[in-house]
């Protein structure tokens, strides 16, 4: 029935694919560039933010380049594709420590997140000699600041409940909001924003009705008609949504096509996409918490920095300069490495941990206790009549409140277990 | 070809030479696996290498439906996952309490998880083949991946769950920290698993499972149930996904939704048949390759996705016998003595292929960079040489060689090797 | 309550019409060649796009006619140059073609079209409010979406009930043999009814790719969900999928739209399950959150239970 | 004459939507006899086969083999009963060779069932069965070939092997001899009488030379009723049969 002949090609297959396996191995060199590894989607649905934060971050490089390096090394980002996989990350934190990489960042998905910082842990402890650091530019689960805290961990968005903090705080000042309606994303960064918001909300305007939370599975929905219309029967006059991408473009896009006539409170409403698909729909509508966005530049007069948003969008005329915590990032690192006087993570970790840094927004403070940056936040809402717009859509965002680091800032439960 | 006298060869009257004959492979491909680490020695390749192992036993399994029973299975995934997070529950379990199982025998937990899945969804499945079993098998993995984010008591929500490998006694007082270790010990249930499987093949339920995938009436009229057969196929293949999904669990200390995701089912199903149904060997070499592509191909190229599609169409249509088939067919048609006189026409053919494939790449990147990059007038390189795509010239000489390749071929090479071997043959 | 009760039936008729665009050349297909077509949803993906470029210059109106024409002369070419020389190996091999060609279609989509969403919108003589119910308007272009369903499903049973060629493919939809009743050239007649269908499911990209969103992931979304309403409408059953596809999408919008739980049932009935019971998850589950499954549990039961689907005239 | 009934129908059925295709067959067939049905094209004698093997079910009336019910059994409990059958067309393991048809043939009577635990080549009671068999069929020389590469005439041959390899002790044959030239069929006919000493046969059959010679009694089925059951002499002696089938064939 089978021969036996088989098996022989099986073999010599083997072997040829192994030997191809050679390629990618290579050894590490002192004098070589800083380099820091990339782990984000570059293929596949979310291949465009994966490459949108890409361009950031080489940009960050050049400049840090242009302007003499870091102790004389040039800054190089290495992109690894992890295909939104966790399970793919985590072996691109091993692959990038093979090559002598001793910097990983990562902001995609709090899950992709876990699993990177998991991967991190193990690698720090179970090889001493070749560590690795996490810089974490945009995954903004609590946990990994509080119970699941890490001295390889350093986070620089603010992570969720701080931004519900600040929303909150806003929304308390404002009379007309009666009742609110918290419609997520079925995971956990969703469930965090969900009991946060009615926790703070209860505590700061016991008056305010939580008119009705609904969770929707994550990208997956492809009608919001339904849940515009138990937001419409629910007469909420606000909406606080931790939507993203086309979970968040669709919704604004079914309020408006059914009339419903309510405040849309968001993380991620000038997120990459979004402004796309959304257009002058969210004008006065669609309000979002973030750390920055383009008009700061014109209403806190920063020109240095406004000349650094114009050669970025000069240089992709396709997207924006978003990520403000990339610049904070990319100079802090910088910072911690020129204290350190070298690259080996655990020193660069302790330079890091408490360091103040003047950014254009202000000062920004790495806090010791669980390594979670703290910085001033902006509640902005869309227009179409600002200098900056997103996405060439011309409509931008402009700023309702900043609220300051010391206002944004929460306590932490986390313990640290330092080296 | 002459398959007559190899069936002899392989009969029941095998002498001591024909065993030894059978087992040298298998002596070989345990040599392999003690050898590789020594000459790849970066971490990064040592898991790769365990991947593959993990790989191999699920893509074995996964043939047992479809090769050997005929069930074509887009739900195979869920008893890997299934079996992986059992595995990490019961690692974890140990970590809370130091319960005492070794680790070595942690894989068996995936296994019995396998097993008992297996028999809950095999016992509703496997009552009919073709169609209904292949759409069972897609709405059975749609609703057990959509229930990973519903019970996430169990599934650890999207984050998944952790485990620390190191934690478990072992049974010869191993370390299990480095990945090397566990690379070894992957392999020896990886061998221990494909013998196993191997040998399933030889046993009554085995024979048995080939004659309700050609003619599943004659086995009822040779009193055979047809369903009970397939059932317990059905069962033995899911056991032996679960055993992968533990030894998955001990390479990466995680486990995921997409574990049991309808991507992982895609994937154990291309990389059995790129390698080939039909022979036990395929789908070994199938999950090598898949393995090494997705972790090496995504890193050289952003098409990857396209090449890995395009990849499969080919050998479904082309050679449904799959990669493992055709190097056999070769093999047979180079021992029978019929490359003897078509030696010619078959590297011309072979090269004329080879030609229009790196003109197909060439266009594909070259794509890929005009379409894709944020700056299509910045030089790209493609193989040696550095082009501007905004440019025409580039592209007519791509596609003049794409297209040169394959008409040559096509008008020229085939007829010729269709010739020759004609004459040959006889 | 009624509100609601009346936008969650509008919305899921909606749906469910949109999704018996896809299933009817499906069930088409799957009826007459037995290829269970996994590109099917592909080639309403290829619609939408086809007809968002096309639409750039030629504007809406002519784009919903020459899109699905495109779509099912590629349609033709697959059948034609890929499935029909695969057909000589059998079955499987046929669906694996078919599954291959899904993951190369949507590569090449986000190829040229991106990974974004495309700006696809409804042309602006259909932009208005059409009417306005219990204080929600209700958009025309819905309403134009339900009336090309409509004339499609009417066509589509005019042209199996009342011409030749129509009855002979609805005869061979029950007995597969009567296909060589088409005359000589079955091989061509089955790359006209694979084209034919493709064409079917571009028409409800063209729309669908409107009212939902425009992106590569589009197929890989719709494509089960088609399965099941073809498997669970019966196989080759127009009527069937029409049920199937109104019933799925009803279905789904109601699980959406209304408050309900197992455990709000048990209750009805002065039931209810201890909270730390193993399945108190199960029990106490929001149907939001159980919506996205229910169409699988339906399919699994529908093949185990009666696997000729509703109207299905012979087993799958 | 054995006094066992083998078996035994009693006013079956069996519709197809509105077409009565058996309209009440009553059959009575005793141990070892050698019975053959004739009848005219669409007289039903497929299908009667199909409702005593199992592979359709009757609509009404009842199936007994040595006694016990087996009207409503999927195939292989029936085989398992001791039943077995050939069919019309060949129906082998086309991908098998014949050595390994046999043993699949002989895997479940010799006990075997779903075991996993043991090589089937090592089961030497299989072996020796088979090879006997194969001895027996006069395919010894082709034992490693596969089934699909056999002549026509030594795939019927194999597909009797493979009917009667499990040690039933009834065998329905559904024209075993169809299609083959005059001394293929007569060298079938050979084969059925040499390796069917100790069994019941129910044939099917439309040569008439192939009948008269094997058959012990004759039932002859017309239009789903059995008109006439007897002897091959009393047989074609009746005038109904003479008048509705020999009449009309065999001029």
């Amino acid at each position: 029935m089978r021969t036996l002949y088989h098996k022989r090609g099986a073999l010599v297959g083997m072997v040829a694919a192994g030997a191809l396996a050679l390629t990618p191995l290579t050894a590490t060199q002192a004098d070589e560039p800083i380099r820091i590894g990339y782990i984000d989607p570059l293929s596949g649905p979310f291949a465009d933010v994966g490459h949108a934060g890409l361009n950031h971050f080489r940009f960050a490089a050049e400049r840090i380049n242009d302007e003499g390096g870091i102790l004389g090394r040039a800054v190089e980002i290495v992109p690894y594709d992890n295909q939104q996989s966790p399970s793919e990350s985590a072996s691109h934190v091993q692959r990038a420590t093979g090559r002598g990489i001793q910097f990983v960042t990562q902001g995609n998905g709090s899950n992709i997140a876990g699993a990177i910082l998991e991967a991190v842990d193990r690698n720090n402890r179970r090889n001493p000699d070749n560590r690795v650091l996490y810089l974490n530019y945009a995954a903004v689960d609590p946990a990994f600041t509080n119970e699941r805290c890490s001295f390889w961990h350093f986070r620089f968005d603010a992570e969720s409940t701080m931004k519900i903090e600040a929303l909150t705080t806003y929304m308390a000042d404002l009379d007309d909001v009666q009742k609110v309606y918290l419609l997520n994303q079925d995971y956990s960064h969703g469930h965090v924003i969900e009991q946060a918001a009615e926790e703070m909300l209860a505590e700061k305007r016991p008056d305010i009705e939580i008119a009705g939370k609904t969770l929707h599975p994550i990208g997956q929905v492809r009608d919001f008609a339904p849940y515009v219309s138990r937001i419409r029967g629910s007469g909420a006059d606000s909406v606080i949504t931790g939507n993203w991408g086309s979970d968040l473009a669709l919704l604004v896009r079914e309020a408006d096509s059914a009339g419903l006539d309510v405040n849309f409170y968001t993380y991620y409403g000038g997120g990459l996409g979004v402004p796309a698909a959304i257009g002058d729909r969210g004008v006065d509508r669609v309000l979002q918490i973030t750390e920055w966005h383009a008009n700061v530049n014109v209403e806190e007069d920063q020109p240095e920095y406004a000349e650094w948003v114009d050669a970025f969008k000069e240089r992709y005329p396709d997207i924006d300069w978003y990520y403000h915590r990339i610049y904070n990032q990319m100079y802090m690192l910088k910072a911690a490495i020129e204290e350190a006087g070298t690259t080996e993570p655990k020193d660069v970790a302790s330079a890091l941990a408490g360091m103040e840094f003047e950014s254009p927004t202000g000062t920004v403070h790495m806090r010791e206790d669980d390594h979670q940056l703290q910085q001033p936040l902006y509640l902005s809402i869309m227009d179409d009549d600002v200098e900056y717009d997103v996405e060439n859509t011309g409509v931008g965002f402009r700023t309702l409140a900043k609220i300051s680091s010391e206002d944004a800032m929460l306590p932490t439960t986390c313990e640290m277990e330092r080296p | 070809m002459n398959t007559t006298q190899e069936r002899v060869a392989a009969g029941p009257n095998a002498s001591a030479a024909v065993w030894a004959q059978r087992l040298w492979p298998w002596v070989l491909g345990a040599g392999v696996v003690v050898v590789m680490p020594v000459i790849f020695t970066s971490s990064y390749a040592i898991t790769l290498m365990s991947h593959m192992g993990v790989m191999i036993v699920f893509a074995l399994s996964y043939n047992m439906l479809l090769g050997n029973t005929g069930l074509l299975s887009f739900g195979h995934a869920v008893y890997f996952g299934l079996g992986a997070y059992t595995a990490m529950h019961v690692l974890r379990y140990i970590q809370a309490t130091g319960f005492g199982l070794p680790i070595e025998l942690i894989p068996l937990v995936g296994a019995l998880a396998g097993l008992f899945f297996g028999i809950i969804f095999g016992s509703v499945s496997t009552r009919r083949a073709g169609v209904v079993f292949a759409m069972i098998s897609l709405g059975i993995g749609e609703m057990v991946h959509a229930s990973a984010h519903i019970f996430t008591g169990f599934f650890g929500g999207e984050a998944g769950l952790f485990g620390n490998r190191t934690v478990p006694s072992s049974l010869f007082g191993v370390d299990y920290g480095p990945g090397i270790a566990v690379y070894y010990l992957v392999m020896v249930w990886t061998l221990l698993a494909a013998v196993a499987m191997y040998l399933l093949r030889q046993t009554p339920l085995g024979w048995m499972a080939n004659a309700v995938r050609d003619n599943p009436e004659r086995a009822q009229f040779v009193g055979y149930s047809p369903q009970m057969v397939r059932f317990f196929q059905f069962a033995l293949a899911a056991t032996f996904a679960g055993l992968a999904g533990g030894l998955y669990v001990l390479v990466d200390e995680i486990v995921t939704d997409e574990t049991v995701g309808m991507i992982q089912s895609g994937t154990v199903l291309l990389s059995a048949y790129i390698g080939g149904i039909g022979s036990f060997f395929g789908p070994v070499l199938g999950a090598i390759l898949v393995v090494f592509l997705e972790g090496e191909l995504s890193d050289i190229t952003d098409a990857w996705l396209l090449y890995f599609g395009l990849l499969f169409v080919l050998v479904v249509m082309f050679a449904p016998q799959g990669i493992f088939g055709v190097l056999t067919q070769q093999f047979f048609a180079w021992r029978a003595g019929s490359w003897r006189g078509s030696l010619g026409p078959r590297l011309y053919g072979v090269a004329s292929l080879v030609v229009a494939a790196i003109g197909v790449v060439a266009v594909i990147e070259m794509a890929y960079h005009y379409f894709r990059h944020w700056n299509p007038a910045e030089p790209m390189a493609l193989f040696i040489f550095e082009v501007t795509v905004t440019g025409p010239m580039p592209w007519a000489v791509a596609l003049t060689v794409a297209v040169a390749g394959l008409a040559a071929y096509v008008g020229h090479a085939r007829p010729m090797l269709r010739r020759a071997m004609g004459g040959g043959g006889r | 309550m009624l509100e609601v009760i009346a936008f969650s039936l509008l919305n899921g008729l909606l749906y469910g019409m949109l999704l018996f665009m896809l299933s009817s050349g499906l069930t088409l297909i799957f009826g007459m060649m037995g290829v269970l077509n996994f590109a099917h949803a592909s080639f309403y993906m290829l619609g939408a796009y086809f007809a968002y470029t096309m639409g750039l210059y030629t504007g809406f109106w002519v784009a919903l006619f020459l899109a699905p024409v495109l779509v099912a002369l590629l349609g033709a070419m697959v059948e034609r140059y890929g499935l029909r020389r695969v057909h000589q190996h059998g079955h499987v091999p046929e669906l694996l073609f078919t599954f291959g060609l899904a993951y190369v279609i949507e590569e090449l989509v986000r190829l040229f079209w991106g990974n974004i969403p495309m700006n696809y919108r409804m042309p602006e003589a259909l932009n208005f409010p059409l009417f306005t119910l219990f204080g929600t308007s209700y958009p025309a272009f819905r309403v134009f979406m339900l009336v090309v369903a409509v004339v499609m499903f009417v066509g589509l049973y005019l042209l199996l009930k009342k011409t030749r060629a129509g009855l002979i493919i609805q005869g061979s939809l029950s007995r597969p043999d009567i296909v060589s009743a088409l005359g000589h050239n079955v091989p061509q007649a089955f790359m006209w009814v694979f084209a034919f269908g493709t064409g079917l499911a571009a028409l409800g990209g063209v729309i669908g790719g409107i009212h939902f969103v425009t992106e590569p992931g589009m197929a890989f979304m719709m494509g089960p969900i088609v399965f099941v309403v073809v498997v669970l409408g019966g196989l080759g059953s127009i009527q069937g999928a029409l049920i199937a596809s109104i019933l799925i999408g009803v279905l789904q919008t109601f699980a959406l739209s209304v408050d309900w739980s197992l455990a709000a049932l048990g209750a009805y009935f002065g039931y209810a399950v201890p909270p730390d019971h193993f399945f108190a998850t199960l029990w106490y589950m929001d149907s939001t959150r159980l919506a996205p499954i229910l169409p699988y549990i339906l399919l699994v039961l529908m093949l185990i239970f009666r696997p000729r689907g509703l109207m299905g005239k012979r087993e799958t | 004459m054995s006094a066992r009934t083998a078996l035994a129908l009693k006013g079956v059925t069996k519709n197809f939507g509105r077409a009565e295709i058996i309209r009440g067959v009553d059959l009575e067939i005793r141990e070892n006899e050698r019975h053959v049905v004739i009848g005219p094209n669409g007289a039903g004698k497929s299908t009667l086969f199909h409702l005593i093997s199992g592979r359709l079910q009757a609509s009404s009336g009842s199936i007994q083999l040595f006694g016990r019910e087996i009207d409503g059994l999927p195939p292989h409990r029936i085989n398992r009963m001791g039943l077995s059958r050939s069919f019309q067309v060949t129906n082998l393991f086309q991908n098998m060779t014949v050595m390994e048809n046999l043993r699949c043939a002989l895997l479940w009577s010799q006990g075997h069932k779903y075991a996993f635990w043991k090589r089937v080549t090592s089961q030497q009671g299989v072996t020796q069965r088979a090879e006997e068999l194969l001895e027996r069929l006069h395919l010894s020389e082709k034992r490693d070939v596969p089934a699909s590469l056999l002549s026509y005439a030594e795939q019927r041959a194999l597909e009797i092997g493979a009917t009667i390899a499990s040690g039933a002790q009834v065998l329905l044959l559904d024209e075993p001899t169809a299609g083959m030239s005059r001394t293929e069929a007569d060298d079938m006919v050979e084969l059925i009488r040499e390796i069917t000493t100790d069994c019941t046969l129910v044939l099917v059959e439309h040569d008439l030379g192939v009948v008269f010679n094997l058959a012990d009694r004759i039932s002859v089925l017309v239009y789903g009723e059995i008109i006439a059951s007897d002897t091959p002499e009393a047989v074609r002696a009746n005038a109904a049969v003479q008048e509705a089938y020999l009449g009309t064939e065999a001029h």
